[in-house]
């Protein structure tokens, strides 16, 4: 181990910075913009506003990451979220806990299914959750037969609007989950294992990890979030509308995964900044919404935000 | 020296290069067969389904979906994804029907140029940035609708197609079947001339099998990049153009999901997500599949909507599962 | 007018709707004119393209609407042609055309979108098939490429709104609008009838703000928690559907207001927005009927009779405010 | 002396945290076979990128034709007349082997279109010249390694270039397919074109190159003629050991015959191994403590073998013993349970997980051990990575390394090091030296018989049958996809090998 090693010039340690923490630095700009030119913006309610809006992104997105480090997508999300969603009002009659334990048992099977088709048919993961895409917000229109219910349960709804310590459930919710992500993918052989099939599946196979069990489990774990989010989604609500809850979401979760600095080339998994990613998209749309910019102006800042953080976040490659 | 293969090993060769060459030809024509089978199905199930005018009606609605992807084929075997169609699609709509009142060539010009232009960009992007496809044209996606609300007054505004010649062209039929089908099929047959039988089609192929390989054998990467994209943003741009013909209008409410639909059945057509390998015929039948299914389940016309999703969604998977075992049965027939 | 105690099905007689002006000052259609076929209601087929899924009150109770009368007039299932285009407008106008390539001899339409039907209509004229569009108006020549239109006039409700909120606010305050889904053209007329009202009756009324709420309950909530966060001095919100109008009450309680503290006006007339009424969220809501069946059927039915058919039928929709909701709960669906 | 073809003046290039090359020079002249060697990592498949524009070195220059030559790519130096066959076979598996060799090129009709069918023809016209007979209509990824490589050196002398440069190209090429490639190099070098040959065999070298430039850590050693040059002073340059001490240490590594008692019960047994196309029932066993090596031609089944052993090639028949108990399911998480550890034969697309570091590399196979609860200990896995990082010396800036940015032969060592770890009973190597420098090579070979020595059962692939026949005390050979004889003691020869094969093939 005698390489010559040369310290790094600052313009080399800045490329390296920033992938890891451009989203960060976006994020504090559009704070200071926002206090600059949003009215109201410097206020408790409002942080709570955006931490409860952002929380169903940031769910979904969790699994996004897991899915997308394996070399994968999963495009199906918001069809779970709302079959999941339709499954609540199903069983709320046996009392709330069964009733979310189905749902995300909902979450669970459409998980096998992507993932079975994903590891053992040896699908492309955009194509198996494109189908599912389709038929799960099908099947959950089905189950709901077709019109949406409003929830009464009052415990189920205190889960939406109620908070402890100040912040609400949902939010305790989403951070819970964070940190076991955080945990899982840093910490445990799980984790690792995953990270491992996304750089190079062939090679994990031969090096004896179990990749069929880790991509189902993967594709599974994915699923059961977004289900949480659906839940959590129908208690903010207060009604399960299966034809619209979770539409787009696929698209939202993806771009806070990769906004955040996961490559979509799997491999790699930055949970901070997945999180961080879903708040800065949050954060932009609020901010959007708040100065009542109009549609077509909102959708081309978008666009250009999410160019800029991800040309920030790329990895870049000597040459 | 002369430690070559004998006549056994050429035995087992040919042997396997016969059941290869069989189960290719499945595997390539996979969609074709399936197409068949359901056409067949169809046509003795309903009286309505076989008719001539039937016919006709599968064939216009597919046109425009068919020239998105033919462009999304060239992407996806590119090794890329374009994910902003569906929302050139429109845009290529309302820009076709707001300069019909200059004239008919304006109306094709101006949307193919404009989401060629916006397809240049996307590539130019991708190129030179080395971002990935799905998220330059997932912005894309946004930036181009955005820009269609804003030209059409955040979607409020329909502008009417107002040259006749261009509105024939959208309605008119010869022996049946619409002009835009025929304008189709032959873009479809330049396409697989550019791509089977062009050095351009040939690098196509090279990047997405193998980007790195494709450097170093001297492929121009990002040139083939770009003009893939272009290519792409330019065929979305005439789909919504021939669409605005036929409508009468630059309707503002359309494509959303088009992309999906699109990748769907280039997929469904044989064509690898990876990149490297697919066929345009396969992509013909992908599209026609998806048609037909639509078509059916209103030849039923019971099926409630929720009912329609699922069978779609099944019938994707459904396709999409079938191929894979086909590809898998090639793999292990050709060792 | 209405019946206490009526049958718990939304379809009551008199949740019907009832033809407000059968002519808005436009011409009729005959059979004659038309240069149709007489066809016999009950041994013809029908087509019926429905634009969205069936997923919101009002979409669920159009179809049924169609189903009943179908039924009721004694046309076997097997003859009423049903598709749905998923709110794709590429699909309907591929719907519509295999319905005509079935051939249906009558067509009933709920448009996704109001342009955009030229070559639908070339089909239907070749074929000579009458179309009855419903809800929504086609921008189209009356008698050659359709029959008639029968529906609400959303200008008008828009200016209703406007009127509802005025009184609400004793004519002074500032409002956000909940805009509909952009590019449609129910959006459109309902923004544009409340905003010309408002500037005309009371113009110390000031919007400050529109945001599209998608026509959604969850976007209206979101988009609603974002507004009261920076515009709390809100006096009232005009949402263009009922669902947003839901969306909003949920923001508000979160917000910690009260029943009234900003008033809501709304339009639609669902199950839920009445209630809402009944529980003082909501101020007024303008109805937009869906029950289309009787009337669409019964325009069809006297047009192969002979009968001269106006242009546009329009309905006279209900409203519902403090004082009646308790009691027209009935009504709403 | 002629004028200079293509000269290389004071070329430095920095990599994050590694220098892979520091002002470096070297010159090629017209006709002149020209030998780069050094250690793995020393920097030559880095200056042959800097030379065709791959990368932009960060200080000096290349002058191509007596001008300064700043290439903006492979496809900009091969115009120029500069042609590359790259170390790692670098084709396009999906696209069919002709549109493989005319990339770029294809021949075109009158209308400006590709001419399938004369392409075709040319192509396999050609390729026969390379001893390839196979379909030029099939996808090029369905050909051996040593095919694939053929058609990228025909790729590369197709052009009329004036300089063709080979990084390693004899690596996975068969003993027959070297001497049709040192044919085409002599015809070029007749022809007037400077060739640079990059190869750790250094018996190749002195057959065909006339010139040398060696390299360590980046800097430049030496550089002449070669014939003034014996093996052992090359080696001491390349090492950079005083000459004494790399002549008493040699470079061949194997022990010779291991101490196999053969009444002890084989610790692998393969019967019948069967698989549609690929293998027709192989049988063979290992014994505790001795090296097999399965010998045969391209395609003879050698690494669908190992496969098959290692659970990752689907049978239609036939079981796999360790310890007499036999796999449940022939799976590689089964097999990898039961001890057995494998090597494949291309690292870069099984082996190692690129992006990785070198560290999680290394522990991937035995996570499970290095964890409680599922759990990952750190500190457990830096102990085992060090441990290996030594014993193997693995050169690396350090164990958060990507494994990517290492050089092959680090790379090797880094995959061997994995195996290692999982403390197998039977190691499955094929192609164990592929890309190996000298120095590398030696201790893999060591290891080898160390492991051996140990009483692991090793079996052994390797192309070259020096090696095979050194480091085997048995040979099973191959071919079609069966056994056609063992070679044992006395018979593990080259000669005996050769006429094995050729018996069987005639
Ligand atoms: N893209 C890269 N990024 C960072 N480091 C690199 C990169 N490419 C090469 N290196 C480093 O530069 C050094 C020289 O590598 P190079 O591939 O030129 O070695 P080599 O002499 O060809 O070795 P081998 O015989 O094993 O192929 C090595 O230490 C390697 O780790
Ligand atoms: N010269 C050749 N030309 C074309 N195809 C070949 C040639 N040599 C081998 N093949 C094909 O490649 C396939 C697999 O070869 P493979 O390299 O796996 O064999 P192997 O015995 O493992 O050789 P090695 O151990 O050298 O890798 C064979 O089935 C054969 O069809
Ligand atoms: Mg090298
Ligand atoms: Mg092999």
């Amino acid at each position: 181990m005698t390489t010559l090693v040369s310290a790094p010039s600052l313009p080399q340690r800045l490329r390296g910075w920033l992938p890891a923490y451009g989203v960060y630095v976006a994020i504090v700009v559009l704070v200071l913009f926002n206090i600059a030119f949003t009215d109201n913006f410097l206020q408790w309610q409002n942080l709570r506003i955006q931490l409860v809006q952002v929380t169903p992104v940031v769910i979904v997105a969790l699994g996004m990451a897991l899915v997308i480090g394996t070399e994968g997508i999963d495009l199906s999300v918001g069809s779970v979220m709302a079959l999941g969603a339709a499954l609540i009002p199903l069983y709320l009659g046996y009392g709330m806990v069964p009733a979310i334990l189905l749902a995300l048992l909902g979450g669970l099977v459409i998980g096998l299914v992507n993932g079975g088709l994903v590891a053992f048919v040896g699908l492309q993961p955009i194509v198996a959750t494109l189908a599912m895409l389709v038929a799960g917000r099908g099947i959950a229109l089905v189950l709901s037969s077709g019109r949406y219910k409003d929830i009464r349960n009052a415990d189920f709804l205190a889960i939406g609007t109620d908070a402890f310590l100040g912040v609400p459930y949902t939010v305790w919710v989403a951070a819970v989950l964070a940190v076991v992500v955080g945990f899982v993918v840093r910490r445990t052989v799980f984790g690792r294992r995953l990270l491992a099939i996304g750089d190079n599946r062939p090679a994990a196979e031969l090096a004896g990890v179990p990749v069929r069990r880790v991509l189902v489990t993967v594709y599974v774990v994915a699923a059961v979030l977004a289900a949480v989010a659906g839940v959590i989604q129908v208690s903010r609500i207060g009604s399960a509308d299966a034809s619209r809850i979770g539409l787009l979401i696929e698209l939202s979760a993806i771009t806070a995964v990769v906004v955040g600095g996961t490559p979509l080339t799997g491999g790699k998994i930055r949970v901070l900044g997945t999180v961080a990613g879903a708040f800065l998209m949050q954060l932009l749309t609020a901010t959007m919404i708040a100065n009542n910019l109009k549609d077509s102006t909102a959708q081309m800042v978008q666009a250009v935000i999410i160019l800029v953080a991800v040309y920030a976040a790329r990895e870049r490659r000597t040459r | 020296m002369t430690l070559v293969a004998d006549s056994a090993t050429d035995r087992a060769e040919t042997a396997s290069q016969r059941t290869e060459r069989i189960v290719e030809l499945v595997q390539r024509q996979g969609a074709l067969a399936v197409l068949a089978i359901v056409v067949v199905v169809g046509a003795v199930a309903f009286d309505s389904f076989r008719t001539y005018d039937n016919v006709g009606t599968v064939l216009i609605s597919a046109a425009p979906p068919a020239l998105i992807a033919l462009g999304m084929t060239f992407v996806i075997v590119s090794g890329g994804i374009d994910l902003s169609v569906g929302s050139l699609y429109v845009l290529g709509g309302v820009l076709a029907a707001w300069a019909s009142q200059y004239g008919v060539v304006a109306a094709f010009a101006l949307p193919l140029a404009a989401c060629g232009l916006f397809g240049l960009v996307q590539g130019l992007v991708i190129a030179y940035a080395r971002l990935a496809p799905f998220i330059v044209t997932l912005a894309g996606l946004l930036g181009a609708r955005g820009l269609m609300l804003a030209l059409s007054g955040e979607g409020r505004e329909t502008y009417l197609v107002q040259a006749d010649p261009f509105k024939h062209f959208g309605t008119g039929e010869l022996l049946g079947i619409g002009y835009p089908v025929y304008l189709v099929a032959g873009l479809f047959a330049l396409g697989m001339l550019l791509l089977y039988r062009t050095r351009l089609g040939q690098s196509v192929y090279a990047i997405g099998g193998s980007e790195d390989a494709a450097r170093l054998m001297g492929v121009r990467i990002r040139a083939t990049q770009i003009r893939v994209y272009v290519l792409s943003g330019v065929l979305a741009g005439l789909a919504g153009a021939i669409n605005a013909a036929r409508l009468g209008s630059g309707v503002t409410v359309l494509g959303t999901g088009m992309e999906l639909d699109a990748i769907a059945a280039v997929v469904i057509g044989g064509t690898l997500l990876t990149g490297g390998a697919g066929t345009l015929g396969g992509t013909i039948a992908g599209v026609l599949l998806l048609q037909v299914i639509q078509n059916l389940i209103n030849q039923v016309g019971t099926v409630t909507s929720a009912w329609q999703t699922v069978i779609s969604g099944s019938f994707i998977a459904l396709v999409v599962v079938a191929q894979t075992y086909l590809t898998r049965l090639r793999r292990v027939a050709s060792g | 007018e209405d019946e206490p105690g009526g049958s718990p099905t939304a379809d009551t007689s008199a949740a019907a709707q009832t033809t407000k002006s059968a002519d808005a000052g436009g011409s009729t259609c005959t059979l004659q004119q038309f240069g149709g076929q007489k066809v016999d209601l009950k041994t013809a087929t029908v087509g019926f393209s429905q634009s969205e899924k069936e997923a919101n009150p009002f979409r669920i109770a159009e179809t049924q609407s169609i189903k009943d009368e179908a039924a009721k007039l004694g046309i076997p299932a097997s003859n009423l042609k049903l598709t749905n285009a998923d709110s794709k407008f590429d699909k309907q106008i591929t719907d519509v055309s295999t319905l005509l390539d079935q051939g249906v001899q009558l067509l009933i339409v709920a448009p996704l979108n109001s342009d955009g039907w030229d070559s639908v209509f070339q089909k239907a004229a070749q074929k000579k098939v009458p179309i009855v569009t419903i809800d929504r108006k086609i921008n189209a020549k009356h008698c050659t490429d359709y029959l008639t239109f029968i529906g609400s006039d959303f200008y008008e409700q828009g200016k209703r709104a406007a009127d509802k909120m005025a009184k609400a606010l004793n004519n002074a305050g500032t409002v956000a609008i909940l805009l509909g889904a952009p590019g449609n053209n129910v959006t459109t007329l309902r923004t544009n009838g409340f905003k010309d009202q408002i500037a005309k009756v009371a113009p110390n009324i000031k919007i400050e703000f529109e945001q599209t709420g998608q026509f959604s309950r969850e976007e209206g909530q979101k988009v609603a928690e974002q507004l009261l966060q920076s515009k709390p001095n809100i006096n009232g919100i005009y949402a263009e559907n009922d669902e947003m109008a839901l969306g909003a009450i949920t923001a508000l309680k979160g917000a910690s207001k009260k029943a009234g503290d900003v008033k809501i006006v709304t339009i639609d007339g669902t199950k839920g927005a009445v209630q809402g009424i009944v529980d003082g969220w909501i101020f007024s809501v303008i109805e937009s009927n869906p029950r289309f069946g009787p009337l669409a059927f019964g325009a069809a039915q006297k047009f192969f009779n002979g009968e001269a058919i106006p242009e546009n039928i329009i309905i006279s929709d209900r409203e519902y405010d403090a004082s009646n909701a308790q009691s027209d709960l009935g009504l709403a669906y | 002396m002629s004028e200079p073809l293509l000269e290389v003046v004071g070329v430095s290039k920095q990599f994050p945290g590694v220098r892979a090359l520091d002002d470096v020079s070297f010159t090629l002249r017209p006709g002149e076979v020209h030998a780069l060697v050094g250690e793995n990592g020393a920097g030559k498949s880095t200056l042959i990128k800097v030379i065709t524009g791959v990368y932009r070195p960060d200080g000096g220059e290349v002058r191509f034709l007596g001008r300064p030559a700043a290439f903006a790519g492979p496809l900009d130096a091969q115009h120029a007349g500069i042609s590359t066959i790259y170390q790692e076979v670098n084709l396009v598996p999906l696209m069919s082997v002709a549109r493989n060799l005319f990339l770029g090129r294809e021949p075109r009709n009158r209308l400006g279109l590709v001419d399938v069918g004369r392409m075709h023809r040319e192509a396999a016209e050609i390729l026969a010249g390379y001893g390839i007979t196979s379909d030029v209509r099939r996808p090029l990824g369905l050909m051996a390694l040593g095919a694939q490589q053929m058609v990228a050196l025909a790729r590369a002398v197709m052009v009329d270039a004036r300089v063709v440069v080979m990084d390693e190209p004899t690596s996975s090429l068969e003993p027959r397919e070297v001497e049709t490639l040192f044919g085409v190099i002599r015809r070029l070098h007749e022809g007037g074109v400077g060739i640079v040959y990059v190869s750790h065999r250094l018996d190749e070298l002195y057959r065909i190159c006339d010139s040398v430039t060696v390299l360590r850590d980046g800097r430049l050693v030496h550089s002449g003629a070669l014939a003034g040059l014996d093996r052992v002073a090359l080696v001491s340059h390349m090492l950079g050991r005083p000459v004494a001490e790399v002549r008493r240490e040699g470079f061949t590594s194997f022990a010779g015959s291991h101490d196999t008692a053969t009444d002890r019960p084989p610790v692998l047994r393969a019967e019948g191994l069967s698989s549609r196309y690929r293998l027709a029932g192989v049988s063979f066993a290992v014994r505790p403590g001795e090296v097999v090596g399965l010998g045969g031609l391209l395609g003879a089944g050698r690494s669908e073998t190992i496969k098959a052993v290692a659970g990752a090639l689907p049978l239609d028949s036939g079981t796999v013993e360790i310890d007499g108990k036999p796999l449940r399911r022939p799976t590689p998480v089964h097999a990898l349970r039961a001890g057995i550890a494998v090597q494949p034969e291309d690292r870069k697309a099984e082996g190692l997980a690129l992006g990785l570091s070198v560290r999680e590399n290394i522990a991937l196979a035995v996570l499970p051990r290095l964890s409680a609860a599922g759990l990952v200990s750190e500190k457990k896995i830096d102990r085992i990575v060090e441990t290996f990082m030594t014993r193997l010396r693995i050169k690396a800036a350090g164990p958060h390394q990507r494994v990517g940015d290492l050089s092959g032969g680090n790379q090797q060592k880094v995959l061997l090091a994995r195996l290692l770890a999982t403390g197998p009973k039977v190691l499955l190597l094929d192609e164990p030296t592929r890309g190996i420098d000298v120095g590398a090579k030696a201790e893999v070979q060591a290891l080898i018989d160390e492991l051996a020595a140990e009483g692991l059962g090793v079996v052994l692939v390797s192309s070259d049958a020096e090696e095979l026949i050194e480091g085997s005390d048995r040979v099973v050979v191959l071919r079609d996809g069966a056994v056609v004889g063992e070679l044992r003691g006395d018979q593990v020869t080259t000669e005996q090998l050769m006429n094995t094969i050729a018996v069987a093939a005639s």
